[in-house]
C-alpha cells in the first residue's frame, strides 16, 4: 500500500471516526445520541437555567470570597460579551452565551484523565465519575471550553447549613473535596426516562424527558433531544442548519444560523448553537 | 642540551610538572581513601548548618500539606480554569534536574571521559533524591491524594483500570521505572567502596556497611562481573533518562491548550533537563568541595569541564526555546500566538524575561576562563541558572492557564498562595536534607574510580611526555 | 383519601428513605452496610406515592406579583424544585431563576421557627398562646380599639387571603388596609386610565413587528416577565420583530434590542412626542389625534427634541420612520419612564404613539374583565406607605399589623419611617424570616412559606382569560412551630365574628367554601368534590371573562411635559438610577444563596452592589472598575465599588435595588448597600408615587479599591473567536427554519 | 482491548490477590450457613419486628412484588406500607394474637411507621434500578420470581429476617453484567447488562 493509500486512510480516519469513547472506533449509536439545539437570538440572558442547575444538580453555593478566585460551580454560565468593534455605547444591545458542558465526541478530557473517571457512555454523553475521580485536573486543563469545575473546597459541610440539605436532590451526588464535575446534561432524568421507556418496549419519545436548564428556559431558546431519531426536533433543527455531528467544518450558505464553538480544535460538540441576529437597519 | 640520562630525567619532570591536572597523580591510594573517609566523620560545622536549614525548610514544606490535605486543594489558590500551578512547575525542575546524574555517571561512562570519576557519584545521589522529590509533587498536586493508587495497573474486584492513553499514566510508570533503576545504578556503583567504609569501619557501622557492601573481597571474579554489571544498567539507563523526560513533555504536548501544543517539546525538555542538572551540579561541586575538604579530587579542571558543558547544553537549550517560539510565531495558530503574545506582555512578563535573560544570557559568562576558575562566580551562576530553569517550567504552566483558548475564563487574580511557596520552598529542603544525609553516610567520592584515575593518568603521561622526549633525541641525534 | 387536606399533609411526613442521610447521597454511606440506616415505610400514604418516585404537585408561586402557576418536585415528603405549569397559561411550563429560589425561602437556614415577643428592646421567643393572648388583648374586643387607631399593611395582595383580611379590618370598623408595594406599577395604572379607562392593557408582543420599548425591562422585571419571554420568543420568530429600547440604563431587555439608545432620564415623554411630530408628517396620521394635540406635538421638532433629550436629532427621525415602515408595531413605557415627577405625563406621551399608529386593539387590547372583584389584585402604592407612615408619625394608630412588606428597609431614609413606627404602641409583623420592619414590632408571628400553604392568587396582568392559580402546601411544614397566614387571620376575624365563621375550622375549609363557589362560573358540572381534586390537581382555574372595552381619549393637557430637561444642579451633577434587578426585585428574596450567586446578566457581578458608570464619564473623572466611589443625594451617601459599564447614559450613575439588608439572613446581612436610602423626597404630581428616578447624585471618589467580584473575565469582548456571531437580520432566513 | 490483554496478564501474575478479589469466598468473619448454602455476608439484623419471610413467600407462596411494590417500577424495591400488612392482617383472626402481628398491630395504632433496618444497603451514590432487572427477568423471560429476586437476595424465601448473602459490590454486578445473556427463550440474540458508570453510580 502506498503511502498516499495510507495518508488517505488517516484523513478519513480522523474525519469520519472522530474518537469515541475508549473503547470502540467504529460505534454508531443504535438507540440513543442527546444532543442540544441552542438559539442565541431568543436567549435572553436571565440566568434561568443557571439557576435551576443549581436546583437540580446540588450545585454549592460558594460564597462571595471563593467566587473571586473563580473557584465558582456552575455548570451552565451565562457569559456576557460586547460587540468587538463597539461605539461609545453598545447600540446593538449584548450578546449572551450558555456555555455548559459541549458532551464532545472526540472529547479532549477523556483521553487525558489518567484513571478513566471520564469516559463515553453509549449514549454519546461525556461521563463523569466522581468516585474514581483522584483530581489530577488534567481534564479540566484539556478543556477548550473550561467547563469542568473542580471541588477546590470540602463542600458538603460547608455550603449547606440546616434545613437546606433537605432539599438535596437524592438522585446526584454531592460531590466532595478533590473531585472534577461538569453539566451531565441531567443523566439522572435520562436514565429514568428510558429506563420507563424500555419497560413499555418503546424508546423514549421526542420531548418527553430534558434537563433543567431546558426545562426553565422561559424563551424555550434550548432543544433537547435524541439525534439518531430523525423526527426528533432536535435532529430536525441540525439537519436543516446543515451542522453535521461529524464534520469539523461547516460548509453551507450563510444564511442558515448553525454552528458549534471551537469547531476548528476538533473536538466534534453534541450542542449546537444559532447564531445571534440583529435588525442591523435599526 | 640534554645529553645525559638525568637530564633526561628532570626534563621529563619539568614539562610534567608545567602541565596543569585534574588530579596529582602521586596521592597516594591510603591518602585517597583517608581523605574520602574522613568525609563521613567530620565534615566542617557549614554542613550542619546545610542540614538543619533543610530539615526546618522541610518540616514548613509538610505543615503546609498537611494544612492542605485538611482543607482541600482551594488552600493552594488555583481557580477553574487555573487549575495547576507551582506544583506542576515544580514537579518538571526535579525531574529535569535527574538528568545529568545520569549524563555524568552513565553517558560519560561509556564514553570513558574519566575526568567525571571524582565527581559522578554525588551527580548520580542527586538524580535519585530529584526525583523522589518529583514523586512527592505528583502527590501533592493531587485532589484526592488517597486515591492515588487508581494509577496503578493492579488487578481488582472492581474490574477497573487505568487509562492507559492518558501521558500521566506514562509518566508514573517512566518515573517509577527511572527512579528504580538509577537507585540500584548508584548501589552497584558504591559496593566497592562500601567494602572499603567496611574494612575502615567500627561497630554498629561495620554490621552497616558489611550488610550493604554484599561480602566484596575485590577478586578478579567479582572485578569482572562487576564491571560487566555496571556497564549494562549505565547502558539501560541511558534510553530511560531520554524517555522520561520526553513523556513528561507529552503531558503539555498532547494537550490542546496554547503554547503547549507544540511537537518541540520532548527535545526541549529534555535539554532543558541536561541543562539545570548541570548547573545543579556545578553548585553541589562547590559545596562538597569545601564542605568535606575535596579540595583534591574536585579540582579547578574538572569543574572547568563541567562548565563547559553546561554552556553546551545551555545553548542546545536555547536553541530549541528560540525554535519554539518561531514555530510558534510562524505556524500563525491564533490561540498559540495570543499566549506567546500575553506572556512576552501580559500579567507575567517580567518572570518570562527573567528565564529567557537568566537561561540563555548567563551562560555566555562561562565562556571566559576566568570566570570559569573563579568558584564563588561559578557558584552564583549556577544557582542562577537553575533559578531561570525553575521559571521556565513555571513560565509553561501557568501563562497558558491564565490566557487560554476561552477568553471568558481568563484570569481574574491568580497567585500562589503562601501554601503554595510553602510546599514548593519544603521540596529544596527535603532534597537538599536527603543529599546531605547521603554524602555523610556514603562515601561521595568514588574512591576506587579516583584510584584508577591517578593510576591511569600517571602512567599515560609519563609514557607519552617520556616518548616525545626521546623524539627530540633522536631528531638532534640525526642532526649531529 | 380522606375529605380535607390536612390527611394530604399527613401523607406527605418526611419519611423517605433514612431521611437526610439519603439527601447527602456520597456523603453518607460509602460502602456495603446491613443494619446500619433505617427505613421506614409510610403509614397510610396515598397511591401514587412511591419511594424512589418524585411526585408533582400544582401550586402557585409567590415570589414575585405574576402568579405563575409551578409544579413542585416532591421526593419521600420533601419538596426539592420548582417546574413552570404546563397549565398555567400565565407560565405555560416554564419558570425563572426567582421562582426556582423558592425552596431555598423554605429551606432558608434563617427562618422564623417560633414566635418571637420584644421583651427589654430585643425579641425573645414565646409560645403561640402567649403571643394570642397579647393579640387578643392589645387588638380584641376588649381591647376596645377602634377602626381608625389600627392599620393593617400588606404587599400586594390577591385571593380569598385578600378576602379575610378586609373582611378582618371590616370587623375591626376599619379602612385601613394600606397594600404596599415598593415598586408598584401605580404610576403606570395612573397612566393608562387616563388614557384607555383601565388599569393595565393586554400587550401582544407576539403580534408585533416592531416593539419600541421606553425603559421597560419587560422581559426581567415587568409585569410578567415568564409570558412576557415566552412571548418575546414568538416575536423572535420569523417574521422576526425589531426591538429598540431607548432608556438611560441598559436593562436585560435592552441587551437583547436591535438598537439601544441612551436618553436622559425623563425625557422619554419628549422623544416620543418627536416621534410624534414626524409620524403626524404622514397624512394618514394626520386625522388620528385631535388638533390641539396636533399643534402641541409641532412643538417637538428634532432640533428641540435632541437639545433636551441628549439623543442625537437624526435618531428621531430614524424611529419615526422604522415606526412608519414596520406594522403593526407597539409602544410601551417602563420603570423609568414612569419614576419622574411628570411620569404620568411621560407614559401618556408615548402611548400618544400607539394611538397615532392605530395600534390599540391590534397589538394592545383589554384584558378580561374579572368577575370576582373581591378577590381582584391589589397591586400596592407608595401612597398607601406615605399616609400610614404619617399615621404612624401622628400618632394616630395604636396598633399594626405588616404582612408581605419590609417598609423599614425599603422606605427612604427622608420618611423616617423607623422612627415612626417605634411610636405605635403594638406591632405586630408576620413573616418567614426576621427582617428589618420585624425587628422593630413587638410581636413577630412565623407564618408558613409559599410552599407549605394554601391559597389562591390572581395576577393584575392576565395573558388571557382570567387565571385564578391555586396554592397548596407541596410539603408538610418544616417547622412545627409556624402556623398559616390564613389560619391566623381566620382566628382574628373570630375574635369579632365567631358566629358566622363558625363553619370554618381553619382557612383550608373556607378557601375549599370560596374556591367551590367559583364552579359555576366555570360551567363545571360534577360534584363539589371532584370540582376541588381537580382544581388543586390542575393548580389553575381559567374562567373566560368577557374582554374589557379600552377607549382611548387624550389631550392637549394630558401632556403638558416641561420644556427642557430640568436644570442640572451643579451639587449633584449626575442622575440616580436605581435599576431593579430581576431576581431581587425590591429585595425581598436577597437571603437566598442562589440569588446572590447567580450573576447579574449585564456586569455579571455577585455578592455585592455596584456602581454603573460609563467608561468616558470615568475616564473623565480617573475611575477605574472596583475604586471605591461615594454617591451622595440630598438625603444620604452610598459607599460603593465602581464598574464600567458601557450601556448607561454619561450622565447617570445606576446602583441596583435589592441589596444592603441589614437584618434577614446570613446570606443579605451585610452585602451591598440600599439605594432606597438616599432616594429624595421627589413626588409624581397625578399619582403622589415616589419619583424613584427622580433623585440626583454627587459622585466622588474615596481612592480606596477593591477588585470586583464578577463572572466576567479581564477582557469583555471575543478576542476573534468565533463563540457568539452576529448574522444581520437581512440575511437570514428565519421562514426556512424549523 | 488492550485493557483486556492487561486484564489477563497481570490476573496470572497476581493470582493470589485475584482469588481474594473474587466475591463468593466461603467463611470470612461474620455469617453462618443459611438456610440456602450460601454463606451470609451481612450480620444478623435485629428488626423491630422478626418477619417470617419464609411464612409469606414460600409457606404462602406469595409473590415478592406483591409487598414490595415499588421493585417492578421504580429504583427502590419499596418496604411495604403498613396499611398493606394490615390489609391482610385484620382478615386473618387465626395469627391474630401472634406476638408478632400483635406488635404490628400496636405500630398501626399509634400510626408509626416500623423503624425497620436496611439490609441491602448499597452505597449512596450507586443507582440501583429494580425496575430493569425484574422487567426484563420477570415479566419478560417469565422466569420464577423468586429466582430472579434472588440473584441478588439469595433465597429469601427460606428466610425468617432477610439477611445479606451476596456481596453486592461492584465487581459482583460487573461479574453479571459483563457476561452475554440471551435476550429471551425464542430469539438468540444475546446482550449483557450496561457496562458504563453513570448506569449505576449517580
Amino acid at each position: 500500500m502506498s503511502i498516499t493509500n495510507l495518508l488517505n486512510n488517516w484523513s478519513f480516519y480522523r474525519n469520519k471516526r472522530p474518537y469515541r469513547g475508549q473503547y470502540d472506533l467504529n460505534r454508531q449509536y443504535s438507540e440513543y445520541k442527546w444532543a442540544m439545539a441552542l438559539d442565541l437570538d431568543v436567549c435572553t440572558g436571565c440566568n434561568a437555567c443557571t439557576t435551576a442547575c443549581y436546583a437540580e444538580n446540588n450545585l454549592p453555593v460558594v460564597g462571595k470570597k471563593r467566587f473571586q478566585h473563580g473557584q465558582v460551580m456552575h455548570w451552565i454560565r451565562i457569559e456576557r460579551y460586547w460587540d468587538e468593534k463597539m461605539g461609545e455605547f453598545p447600540e446593538k444591545g449584548a450578546s449572551f452565551l450558555p456555555m455548559m458542558c459541549q458532551q464532545c465526541e472526540a472529547a479532549p478530557c477523556e483521553t487525558v484523565c489518567p484513571v478513566g473517571a471520564t469516559s463515553h457512555t453509549n449514549d454519546g454523553l461525556n461521563s463523569q465519575n466522581y468516585h474514581r475521580c483522584i483530581g489530577s485536573r488534567y481534564c479540566s486543563a484539556n478543556c477548550p471550553y473550561k467547563v469542568r469545575y473542580f471541588n477546590f473546597w470540602n463542600y458538603p459541610s460547608t455550603a449547606w447549613p440546616a434545613p437546606l440539605p433537605d432539599q438535596l436532590n437524592p438522585d446526584v451526588t454531592v460531590r466532595t473535596k478533590g473531585v472534577m464535575e461538569k453539566c451531565s446534561f441531567c443523566v439522572q432524568r435520562l436514565n429514568e426516562a428510558k429506563s420507563r421507556a424500555r419497560t413499555e418496549y418503546r424508546l423514549v419519545k421526542d420531548g418527553e424527558v430534558s434537563p433543567a436548564c431546558v426545562q426553565a428556559c422561559p424563551t424555550s431558546a434550548i432543544t433537547f433531544g435524541n439525534i439518531v431519531d430523525p423526527k426528533s426536533k432536535v435532529a430536525m433543527m441540525w439537519k436543516n442548519q446543515q451542522v453535521d455531528l461529524y464534520k469539523d467544518m461547516q460548509e453551507k450558505d450563510n444564511t442558515v444560523r448553525g454552528y458549534r464553538i471551537l469547531e476548528d480544535l476538533r473536538p466534534f460538540p453534541s450542542v449546537m448553537y444559532m447564531e445571534r441576529i440583529r435588525d442591523m437597519e435599526a | 642540551m640534554i645529553n645525559t640520562f638525568e637530564d633526561r630525567e628532570v626534563a621529563v619532570e619539568k614539562r610534567f610538572i608545567r602541565k596543569e591536572k585534574d588530579i596529582r597523580e602521586d596521592i597516594a591510594w591510603a591518602q585517597i581513601n583517608k581523605d574520602v573517609l574522613k568525609s563521613l566523620e567530620r565534615p566542617r560545622m557549614l554542613f550542619w548548618v546545610i542540614f538543619i536549614a533543610s530539615l526546618a525548610l522541610f518540616m514548613v514544606g509538610v505543615a503546609c500539606e498537611i494544612y492542605q490535605y485538611q482543607t482541600g486543594m482551594g488552600v493552594a489558590n488555583l481557580d477553574n480554569p487555573h487549575v495547576w500551578g507551582l506544583y506542576i512547575g515544580t514537579f518538571i525542575f526535579w525531574i529535569g534536574m535527574s538528568h545529568s546524574g545520569t549524563l555524568l555517571s552513565a553517558i560519560l561512562h561509556i564514553m570513558h571521559a574519566d575526568w567525571r570519576k571524582p565527581i559522578y557519584r554525588f551527580a548520580e545521589a542527586m538524580t535519585t533524591f530529584s526525583l523522589m522529590t518529583a514523586g512527592l509533587f505528583v502527590m501533592v498536586h493531587l485532589g484526592r491524594v488517597w486515591q492515588f493508587y487508581y494509577v496503578v495497573a493492579y488487578p481488582n474486584e472492581r474490574w477497573t483500570w487505568p487509562n492507559f492513553q492518558s501521558p500521566l499514566v506514562w509518566d508514573a510508570t517512566a518515573i517509577f521505572t527511572y527512579l528504580t533503576s538509577s537507585m540500584i545504578f548508584l548501589y552497584i556503583g558504591m559496593i566497592p567502596d562500601l567494602a572499603i567504609c567496611r574494612d575502615n569501619a567500627t561497630g554498629f557501622r561495620k554490621k552497616f556497611y558489611t550488610f550493604l557492601s554484599l561480602g566484596w573481597m575485590g577478586t578478579d571474579r567479582q572485578w569482572a562481573n562487576f564491571r560487566v554489571t555496571y556497564l549494562t544498567v549505565a547502558c539501560f539507563l541511558i534510553p530511560l533518562a531520554v524517555s522520561v523526560h520526553s513523556i513528561v513533555a507529552t503531558d503539555f504536548a498532547v494537550s490542546q491548550q496554547p503554547g503547549w501544543h507544540i511537537s518541540s517539546f520532548p527535545p526541549y525538555f529534555v535539554a532543558g533537563a541536561l541543562y539545570s542538572g548541570c548547573a545543579a551540579i556545578i553548585t553541589l561541586f562547590i559545596v562538597l568541595r569545601y564542605v568535606f575538604r575535596f579540595e583534591e579530587y574536585m579540582t579547578m579542571p574538572i569543574l572547568e569541564k563541567t562548565a563547559k558543558l553546561t554552556f553546551a547544553i545551555a545553548m542546545v537549550w536555547t536553541y530549541l526555546n528560540l525554535v519554539e517560539y518561531a514555530s510558534t510565531w510562524y505556524g500563525n495558530d491564533m490561540y498559540a500566538k495570543q499566549a506567546l503574545i500575553y506572556r512576552a506582555t501580559g500579567d507575567y512578563a517580567p518572570y518570562w524575561w527573567m528565564m529567557n535573560f537568566l537561561g540563555s544570557v548567563v551562560p555566555f559568562s562561562m565562556a571566559f576562563k576566568r570566570v570559569r576558575n573563579n568558584i564563588p562566580a561559578m557558584l552564583v551562576i549556577s544557582i542562577l541558572l537553575n533559578v531561570g530553569m525553575w521559571l521556565e517550567r513555571w513560565m509553561i504552566v501557568s501563562p497558558t492557564f491564565a490566557n487560554g483558548i476561552y477568553p471568558w475564563t481568563w484570569d481574574h487574580d491568580q497567585w500562589p498562595s503562601m501554601i503554595q511557596w510553602g510546599i514548593v520552598a519544603g521540596s529544596f529542603g527535603w532534597f537538599n536534607m536527603l543529599f546531605m544525609l547521603f554524602c555523610k553516610i556514603f562515601p561521595s567520592v568514588s574512591m576506587y574510580e579516583v584510584k584508577e584515575m591517578v593510576y591511569h593518568r600517571s602512567i599515560h603521561t609519563r609514557e607519552t611526555e617520556a616518548s616525545s622526549i626521546n623524539q627530540e633525541l633522536a631528531v638532534e641525534g640525526a642532526a649531529s | 383519601m380522606s375529605e380535607s387536606g390536612i390527611n394530604r399533609r399527613d401523607f406527605l411526613k418526611v419519611l423517605g428513605l433514612g431521611g437526610s442521610s439519603l439527601a447527602l447521597t456520597g456523603c453518607g454511606n460509602t460502602d456495603i452496610r446491613s443494619g446500619d440506616e433505617l427505613v421506614m415505610p409510610n403509614v397510610h400514604p396515598e397511591d401514587f406515592v412511591v419511594p424512589g418516585l418524585s411526585v408533582f404537585y400544582a401550586s402557585t408561586c409567590t415570589q414575585c406579583g405574576s402568579a405563575c402557576g409551578v409544579m413542585g418536585r416532591v421526593r419521600e415528603g420533601r419538596v426539592l424544585k420548582m417546574e413552570g405549569n404546563p397549565e398555567s397559561k400565565i407560565s405555560g411550563g416554564k419558570i425563572c431563576g426567582l421562582g426556582q429560589a423558592a425552596v431555598q425561602v423554605q429551606y432558608n437556614p434563617d427562618r422564623l421557627t417560633q414566635p418571637m415577643m420584644k421583651v427589654g428592646g430585643s425579641l425573645q421567643p414565646v409560645s403561640w398562646d402567649k403571643a394570642m393572648a397579647l393579640l387578643e388583648e392589645k387588638t380584641g374586643p376588649k381591647s376596645g380599639i377602634n377602626g381608625e387607631e389600627f392599620a393593617f399593611m400588606t404587599g400586594a395582595m390577591s385571593g380569598h387571603l385578600k378576602v379575610l383580611v378586609e373582611n378582618y379590618l371590616e370587623s375591626l370598623g376599619s379602612k385601613n388596609h394600606y397594600v404596599y408595594e415598593a415598586l408598584s406599577p401605580a404610576v403606570s395604572f395612573a397612566a393608562y386610565k387616563q388614557v384607555y379607562g383601565v388599569d393595565m392593557p393586554r400587550l401582544h408582543f407576539d403580534k408585533a413587528k416592531l416593539i419600541v420599548s421606553f425603559g421597560s425591562d419587560f422581559l426581567g422585571t415587568g409585569a410578567s416577565p415568564v409570558h412576557f419571554a415566552a412571548e418575546y420568543a414568538k416575536f423572535r420568530k420569523a417574521p422576526r420583530g425589531t426591538l429598540i429600547q431607548i432608556e438611560p440604563k441598559m436593562t436585560m431587555t435592552g441587551a437583547n434590542a436591535d438598537r439601544w439608545i441612551p436618553i436622559i432620564p425623563g425625557t422619554e415623554g419628549v422623544f416620543a412626542l418627536g416621534v410624534a411630530n414626524q409620524l403626524l408628517k404622514h397624512e394618514e396620521f394626520a386625522q388620528s389625534v385631535p388638533s390641539d394635540i396636533v399643534t402641541l406635538v409641532a412643538k417637538y421638532d428634532p432640533e428641540t427634541v435632541s437639545s433636551i433629550t441628549g439623543v442625537r436629532s437624526e435618531l428621531v427621525g430614524h424611529v419615526a420612520a422604522l415606526l412608519w415602515e414596520k406594522s403593526p408595531s407597539l409602544v410601551i413605557s417602563g420603570a423609568s419612564v414612569e419614576g419622574h415627577t411628570h411620569g404620568v405625563q411621560n407614559a401618556v406621551a408615548i402611548q400618544l404613539l400607539n394611538k397615532i399608529l392605530g395600534n390599540v386593539g391590534k397589538t394592545l387590547d383589554g384584558q378580561a374583565q374579572s368577575p370576582f372583584p373581591q378577590i381582584a389584585p391589589n397591586a400596592g402604592s407608595f401612597a398607601a406607605l406615605k399616609s400610614v407612615n404619617d399615621g404612624m408619625g401622628s400618632g394616630k394608630f395604636k396598633a399594626v399589623f405588616i404582612y408581605g412588606a419590609n417598609p423599614v428597609f425599603t422606605a427612604p431614609s427622608f420618611m423616617g419611617l423607623r422612627d415612626n413606627l417605634r411610636k405605635v404602641p403594638f406591632k405586630v409583623a408576620f413573616v418567614n424570616a426576621v427582617d428589618e420592619t420585624a425587628e422593630e414590632c413587638d410581636l413577630v408571628l412565623p407564618i408558613y412559606t409559599a410552599v407549605e400553604d394554601f391559597g389562591s392568587h390572581v395576577a393584575w396582568y392576565q395573558p388571557e382569560g382570567v387565571e385564578i392559580t391555586m396554592q397548596q402546601p407541596l410539603m408538610e411544614k418544616l417547622y412545627s412551630d409556624t402556623r398559616s397566614m390564613g389560619d391566623i387571620m381566620l382566628e382574628l376575624v373570630k375574635q369579632r365574628r365567631a358566629d358566622e365563621y363558625k363553619a370554618w375550622p381553619d382557612f383550608l375549609s373556607y378557601l375549599k367554601t370560596a374556591v367551590v363557589n367559583i364552579k359555576s362560573a366555570v360551567k363545571y358540572t360534577d360534584t363539589d368534590e371532584h370540582f376541588w381534586y381537580d382544581t388543586l390537581s390542575h393548580g389553575v382555574i381559567h374562567v373566560d371573562a368577557p374582554q374589557q372595552q379600552i377607549g382611548s381619549n387624550f389631550s392637549s393637557a394630558m401632556l403638558n411635559l416641561p420644556a427642557t430637561a430640568d436644570p442640572q444642579d451643579p451639587k449633584f451633577p449626575f442622575y440616580l438610577v436605581p435599576s431593579e434587578r430581576h431576581y431581587f426585585r425590591d429585595g425581598r428574596h436577597a437571603n437566598c444563596g442562589w440569588l446572590q450567586e447567580s450573576p447579574d446578566p449585564l456586569t455579571t457581578i455577585v455578592w455585592d452592589s455596584w456602581a454603573e458608570i460609563h467608561p468616558k464619564t470615568a475616564e473623565s473623572m480617573g475611575i477605574k472598575e472596583g475604586d471605591y466611589l461615594e454617591v451622595s443625594s440630598q438625603n444620604g451617601t452610598l459607599k460603593v465599588k465602581a464598574y464600567l459599564f458601557p450601556g448607561i447614559h454619561p450622565d447617570a450613575i445606576s446602583i441596583p435595588l435589592g441589596q444592603g439588608h441589614e437584618s434577614l439572613g446570613r446570606f443579605a446581612k451585610g452585602v451591598g448597600v440600599n439605594p432606597f436610602k438616599i432616594l429624595n423626597p421627589v413626588f409624581e404630581v397625578n399619582t403622589g408615587e415616589l419619583a424613584m428616578y427622580g433623585t440626583r447624585v454627587s459622585v466622588k471618589k474615596t481612592g480606596e479599591s477593591e477588585i470586583v467580584v464578577k463572572d466576567e473575565g479581564p477582557v469583555s469582548t471575543q478576542m476573534g473567536r468565533k463563540l457568539v456571531v452576529t448574522l444581520p437580520a437581512d440575511v437570514a432566513q428565519l421562514s426556512k427554519e424549523i | 482491548m488492550i485493557h483486556r490483554l492487561l486484564a489477563v496478564l497481570s490476573l496470572a501474575f497476581f493470582v493470589g490477590s485475584a482469588v481474594s478479589a473474587e466475591p463468593f469466598v466461603q467463611g470470612g468473619p461474620i455469617g453462618s450457613q443459611t438456610p440456602d448454602g450460601y454463606n451470609a455476608l451481612g450480620p444478623v439484623v435485629q428488626q423491630p419486628i422478626e418477619f417470617p419471610h419464609y411464612r409469606h413467600a414460600r409457606d404462602m407462596g406469595i409473590n415478592c412484588m406483591y409487598c414490595h411494590t415499588g421493585a417492578r417500577r421504580g429504583y427502590v424495591s419499596v418496604i411495604p406500607r403498613i396499611d398493606k400488612c394490615i390489609g391482610c392482617h385484620q382478615n386473618i383472626e387465626s395469627v391474630r394474637n401472634k406476638p408478632r402481628i400483635k406488635k404490628l398491630f400496636e405500630y398501626w395504632d399509634k400510626k408509626e411507621p416500623i423503624p425497620w433496618k436496611k439490609v441491602n444497603d448499597l452505597p449512596d451514590y450507586v443507582r440501583f434500578n429494580h425496575e430493569r432487572h425484574i422487567q426484563r427477568f420477570y415479566f419478560r423471560q417469565n422466569r420464577p420470581v423468586r429466582e430472579v429476586c434472588g440473584y441478588c437476595h439469595g433465597d429469601v424465601a427460606n428466610m425468617t429476617v432477610d439477611r445479606r448473602v451476596k456481596a453486592l459490590s461492584m465487581g459482583w454486578c460487573i461479574s453479571c453484567h459483563q457476561k452475554d445473556h440471551k435476550e429471551s427463550d425464542t430469539n438468540m440474540k444475546t446482550s449483557h447488562g450496561p457496562g458504563e458508570c453513570w448506569q449505576c453510580h449517580k
